[in-house]
């Protein structure tokens, strides 16, 4: 009993070593694509965007005939919406795993904490959805952004309210290293540009009543409310504002205003709201409308802008490695800060630092139940309805 | 002597590991060892006083903000920082513990989540030392190795300092706090300084290991440096292995990881559950902690052992009293 | 622009009507504390259970949350009756440790079930919008309907406790165990009773809360130190002070978040928790007991 | 030794302890008697520190305790027992007794303990939790702890209360070779044969002061003290 239990082992032991040694060498061997995904915690829901995109992305590439002559093929893991198991994971994707390529996490905590493992090992990591400008300040080598500079996020706002001749601005935005570098870019410009800002507050995330900081900004008479901030809050701010019969001239709710299910919960409220978007379905970039249909029919819903960067963002990371026609790490970077390039999502270009300074932020407007796009002014597909009409006098 | 040995024996094996093993395995040991130490800080205050606290994160947080911030903006040298965390921590625990160790119970218990959930508040707030929700960005960390040494060694001074504290007048006098402290407090003990002391070392502790906690994942930010998840999994850990014990931490770290590796990382979704049910099944079941368990099978000796020795002395008896 | 007396009545109304919440809310928990002796802190889960159980009538069946609140509030007595039986019996009697620490259990298994169940994702009720204007001062329509259906619960409640028989065994059984068996009063169902009526009362809280704030399967641990601060605020046991309480966390709330930061406003309920503890620790209308 | 006067606690607006005053001379044995709810044990947990008085004052050997926490108070050698002892339950015997001594080498104390145990006849005991302990043994051990201390005066609550025959004896010798040391006792109980036959001085409380004070056989005939123990003062 005792032998066979040792001679299973040593079969098992011999397996291993084979497939460890011979596979390599068939050149069918995939292309391992390594990623961690908070598949459950408090980023979950948004992040499935992302690992779809992730999955569409790989389909994409192998049915035109894979990566340098390879099919690819994604592993990833849970990081539970934790910076510390990410980190944790990335280090065993890499040294474990030896996965050919690195991509990145959902959500700029753990992408902060992931790439200084990639750092260490000199591996590229794309990263989509890593937001806050501080990450490329480090002196890191080896991350790429694709997604808007958060300085860029909300400038838009203050032309569209010069425009019509608005005076005093609000901000409230939620305490996020993003925010806290877009919401002050825009406090600036605005200022300089002559409007004058009576509030700016930074609150928790997962603060749910802000009825009191309303009633404050309602008192202090403010034209713009600007609302730093994500799904639940935009709607938050909206419906506590028409609650306290405040109607901001301007309002403006943050990206969380452009997904569909703020209008969902919000009706006709939601009417006359602006928002920032990172991308739109109807943008003209190559490919928009392809990818768009591609994803609706495998997952059944549209894909908002977390898929839609992440698919971009991998678009620069294949042609990345294309033009370095290896897997080798430190081509692949400088092909990286090379290109210059229109993904789905929009323009890809990086600064040295490998920070991205070729995209910017769309602002829209909900008119009529859709999203119309009022900023930059080349692409606007509607003209600005401002200012907004009260609360009091809508049907 | 042997005993010496088998410490010294265990220790150099501790330490060799990095010599063998690759940085996730690192990566996984550091993290069982930070939570085992943290489980053992714990235990001073809440397993050896029965002061339960939801709390002590607390001090782990305010460790892990005092290292971040002294090595981004002075560049001291991390292990420093973190001491410097510790110290800070410790210092901060006086005039805190002098307050709550008044609440008694339950009260003392949702005192110390209030107390870690306004320190929480506080780092969102004090945006020019802590930047926030943004949090703060530290160099990365190049070398696993050094990280692991300080954690193991923390941990290891925390099992070292248990077992003299289950072996001294000190330790009684807390376990004396624990079973009645109106008692106590009647036969002349400083029920006061000694909770206090408790505390301290029950702050301290967490302080240093969140120091190199801020170094080792080079990211601080309000949420996770103050996540009641973190002293969850501690106070799991002791009650599961026993609580005022000097082994019912490391049996309860080293069963939750074993746990959480084998059974749990399949079930992701029902995690939480999980520490829920072995919370309530601990407390009905095995409310003295496997500890106990092992040493009514023999598997381990009995603790506080110094009073038994010294009795065990042949002493000539007197009839009559002093 | 901010010394108004306008405003600081606007500002009292928003607090007040909080504090109509906040007392159906600790209500619950206050009931099971005075005949139990025991913490539950899994409180703040079954308010959330019971949320969300109205939140699922609403959607799923198309019922008006406060069509849907006596149904969630009845499987909820259910609820609170069966971990009576089954869990609390088991530890009522033993270290008061131990049955602050199986309820802590019973909130993440609950927390972890409403994840499952219900999702991660932050819901509301919104069947109200919009506000009225009342003598100049505006009281949106959502807070208003919520705060007076809490208030005439927390009196139902009030009166049942007072005038019915039942209601006067739970109040003997919180004074004087002994004495009320000795009267003949059922402790063992007035404790099944009780855990369940508490339960009850949270999902009530829950629903009406949901009515204007969203929550998600989390909410429940910020809402349990909102309901802790009450009581001990007011005074363990007594619910009189209870409301007072209530009263003093929604005022404090309120002008918190408007003057300091609305950081500080949601803390404000740890704020006073840690200051009553500390210098009148039976709360300011309890009876002196710790 | 224990100069106790005008001693004052209400409870709402019960006065528990109403003026009481007085004294207990070195290495006497005084009791401490009267009907339940006298005031008895308040007063003990007024002398010990454990409540504090609304009025009056505590002097111990000249110097003022009132007011002073309980450890305090025991640190100068004032020691007591409880009516319900309070042992540490999950301690052993051993570790019960030593738990809260200061001077001392460990062996020391150690030592000391194996002795004491060995007076009252628990060394068999010694590493048994005191939680497995009968009641009469608990009481035992309670005082055994508490002479760890080296106590000037004890203040025993009912130390035959629940207790044997048998028992109740061998406590009550081992008082008195401890008060042929020097130890004074002031010992609440109402075994009055074991009380009187004990103590040379007695005190009378009733309703929150001391009523009656001298030796047992005069206190005994006091009719005021019948009065308060029987409602009515008999010829």
């Amino acid at each position: 009993m005792r032998k066979r239990w040792y001679a299973l082992v040593a079969v098992a032991a011999l397996a291993a070593l084979a497939a460890g040694t011979l596979s390599p060498a068939s050149g069918q061997n995939p292309i391992v694509v390594g990623a961690s995904i908070s598949q459950t915690g408090r980023l979950a829901v948004t992040a499935t965007y992302v690992l779809q995109a992730y999955q569409l992305w790989v389909d994409d590439v192998n049915a035109k005939g894979g990566l340098l002559g390879r099919p690819v093929t994604l592993k990833v893991y849970d990081d539970k919406s934790d910076p510390g198991t990410g980190a944790k994971l990335y280090e065993k994707l890499i040294v474990d795993d030896k996965v050919d390529l690195v991509a990145g996490p959902y959500s700029t905590p753990v992408s902060a904490a992931a790439s200084t493992v990639n750092e260490k090992y000199k591996k590229v990591m794309v990263a989509p959805m890593a937001a806050g400008d501080a990450l490329w300040k480090r002196g890191y080598r080896y991350l790429i952004q694709t997604l808007t500079p958060s300085s860029l996020y909300y400038i838009g706002v203050v032309d569209l309210a010069l425009e019509r001749g608005l005076k005093t601005i609000a901000f409230m935005s939620e305490d996020s290293e993003a925010l806290r570098v877009a919401t002050p870019a825009v406090a600036d410009l605005a200022q300089k540009k002559g409007l004058k800002v009576v509030h700016n507050e930074y609150f928790p995330r997962g603060t749910t009543d802000f009825s009191a900081m309303l009633t404050r900004i309602k008192a202090l008479g403010a034209d713009v409310l600007v609302c730093g901030c994500y799904e639940p809050e935009s709607v938050l701010s909206v419906r506590q504002s028409k609650e306290l019969d405040y109607s901001p001239r301007l309002l403006f709710a943050g990206h969380g205003a452009a997904v569909p299910e703020f209008y969902k919960a919000l009706g006709k409220d939601a009417e006359f709201v602006l928002a920032s978007d990172h991308w739109d379905s109807r943008m003209k970039t190559p490919g928009n409308a392809e990818f768009v249909e591609r994803f609706k029919k495998k997952y059944g819903r549209e894909p908002n802008y977390h898929a839609a960067g992440t698919y971009g963002g991998m678009q620069a990371f294949e042609a990345g490695v294309r033009k370095a026609g290896s897997l080798d790490q430190d081509k692949i970077r400088q092909a990286l800060g090379e290109l210059d390039l229109a993904t789905i999502f929009g323009r890809y270009k990086v600064s040295e630092t490998g920070g991205q300074i070729g995209k910017t932020s769309i602002i829209v407007q909900w008119q009529g139940g859709k999203k119309e796009i009022l900023w930059p002014g080349g692409t606007a597909t509607a003209k600005a309805m401002l200012p907004a009409p009260p609360w009091a006098e809508r049907r | 002597m042997p005993r010496a040995l088998l410490v010294g024996l265990a220790l150099a094996g501790a330490g060799a590991v990095p010599l063998v093993a690759n940085n996730y395995v690192l990566s996984v040991l550091i993290s069982l060892a930070m939570f085992t130490g943290l489980a053992y800080a714990w235990n001073i205050i809440s397993g050896y006083t029965g002061y339960l606290s939801f709390g002590q994160v607390t001090f782990f947080g305010v460790g892990a903000y005092t290292a971040a911030v002294l090595i981004i903006k002075l560049h001291v040298a991390w292990p420093l920082a973190a001491l410097a965390g510790g110290l800070l921590a410790a210092l901060l625990s006086l005039p805190l513990g002098w307050i709550m160790l008044r609440l008694r119970g339950p009260y003392f218990a949702i005192g110390m989540l209030g107390l870690s959930r306004i320190a929480e508040r506080i780092a969102f707030a004090w945006e020019p030392v802590t930047d926030g929700g943004r949090g703060l960005y530290l160099p990365p960390v190049l070398d696993l190795r050094a990280v692991y040494w300080a954690v193991v060694l923390v941990a290891a001074a925390l099992v070292g300092i248990t077992s003299l504290l289950d072996n001294s007048r000190f330790g009684l006098r807390l376990l004396a706090i624990r079973e009645d402290e109106g008692g106590a407090d009647n036969l002349g003990i400083n029920t006061t300084l000694a909770k206090l002391q408790a505390f301290v070392l029950s702050a301290f502790f967490p302080g240093v290991l969140g120091g190199i906690y801020a170094w080792h994942v080079s990211y601080v930010d309000p949420v996770t440096a103050f996540a009641t998840q973190i002293d969850l999994t501690a106070i799991v850990a002791v009650l599961l292995g026993g609580a005022g014990t000097v082994w019912g931490p490391l049996i309860g770290g080293v069963t939750l990881s074993v746990l959480a590796e084998v059974l749990w990382a399949r079930f992701p979704f029902i995690h939480t559950a999980l520490f829920g049910a072995l919370v309530i099944v601990t407390v009905l079941f095995l409310p003295k902690g496997l500890a106990d368990a092992f040493r009514q099978r023999g598997w381990l000796a009995p603790g506080r052992a110094f009073l038994r020795r010294l009795a065990a002395r042949p002493a000539p008896l007197e009839a009559a009293p002093e | 622009m901010l010394w108004e007396p306008v405003l600081w009545g606007q500002l009292l109304i928003h607090g007040v009507m909080l504090a109509g919440l906040y007392g159906l809310l600790a209500l619950g928990l206050n009931l099971v504390f005075g005949v139990m002796r025991v913490i539950n802190f899994a409180h703040g889960e079954l308010v959330m259970l019971g949320a969300f159980l109205t939140f699922w009538g609403y959607t799923a069946l198309g019922l008006h949350p406060l069509v849907a609140l006596p149904f969630s509030a009845a499987v909820l007595f259910g609820v609170g009756w069966a971990l009576q039986r089954l869990l609390m019996e088991r530890v009522l009697g033993g270290q008061p440790m131990a049955a602050l620490l199986v309820t802590f259990g019973l909130s993440l298994i609950i927390i972890n079930v409403g994840l499952l169940v219900f999702g991660a994702d932050i819901r509301s009720i919104p069947v109200v919008s919009g506000s009225l204007r009342v003598a100049g001062f505006v009281v949106p329509k959502a807070r208003g309907l919520a705060f007076l259906t809490a208030v005439a619960l927390t009196v139902a409640t009030v009166a049942f406790l007072r005038w019915t028989a039942f209601g006067r065994a739970i109040r003997a059984t919180a004074q004087h165990p002994e004495v009320a068996i000795t009267c003949g009063v059922d402790v063992r169902r007035t404790r099944l009773v009780t855990f369940g009526l508490g339960a009850a009362l949270g999902a009530a809280a829950g629903s009406l809360i949901m009515l204007i704030l969203p929550m998600d399967p989390q909410s429940g641990s910020l809402l349990i130190l909102k309901a802790f601060a009450v009581i001990i605020v007011g005074g363990l046991g007594s619910v009189a002070g209870s409301l007072l309480g209530a009263l003093v966390l929604g005022i404090a709330e309120v002008f918190g978040s408007f003057f300091i930061a609305t950081v500080f406003g949601e803390v404000m309920a740890y704020v006073l928790l840690l200051l009553v503890l500390l210098v009148r620790p039976a709360g300011l209308l309890g009876i002196a007991e710790r | 030794m224990l100069h106790v006067e005008g001693l004052e606690k209400r409870f709402g607006g019960l006065r528990a302890v109403d003026g009481a005053t007085f004294r207990l001379q070195p290495g006497v044995i005084t009791a401490l008697i009267g009907p339940n709810g006298s005031g008895k044990t308040t007063t003990f947990d007024l002398i010990t520190g454990n409540v504090r008085p609304n009025a009056g004052v505590v002097r111990f050997e000249g110097r003022d305790i009132t007011g002073l926490s309980p450890w305090q108070v025991a640190r100068l050698g004032l020691g007591r027992t409880f009516q319900l002892p309070r042992l540490f339950g999950e301690m052993t015997v051993l570790e019960n007794m030593t738990a809260a001594v200061r001077e001392g080498t460990l062996r020391e104390v150690v030592h000391r303990a194996l002795k004491l145990l060995d007076f009252v006849g628990l060394t068999a005991h010694a590493d048994a939790p005191a939680s497995s302990l009968s009641y009469g043994q608990r009481k035992l051990t309670e005082l055994a702890r508490v002479l760890m201390l080296r106590p000037r005066l004890v203040l025993l609550d009912e130390p035959f209360a629940g207790v044997n025959p048998t028992l109740a004896r061998a406590i009550a010798d081992r008082l008195l070779a401890l008060q042929r040391q020097g130890t004074t006792f002031l010992v609440i109980d109402h075994d009055m044969p074991l009380v009187m036959g004990l103590a040379e001085t007695v005190l009378v409380m009733d309703m929150g002061s001391v009523i009656a004070a001298g030796a047992p056989k005069d206190v005994r005939d006091d009719p005021r003290v019948r009065e308060a123990y029987f409602g009515t003062a008999r010829p």
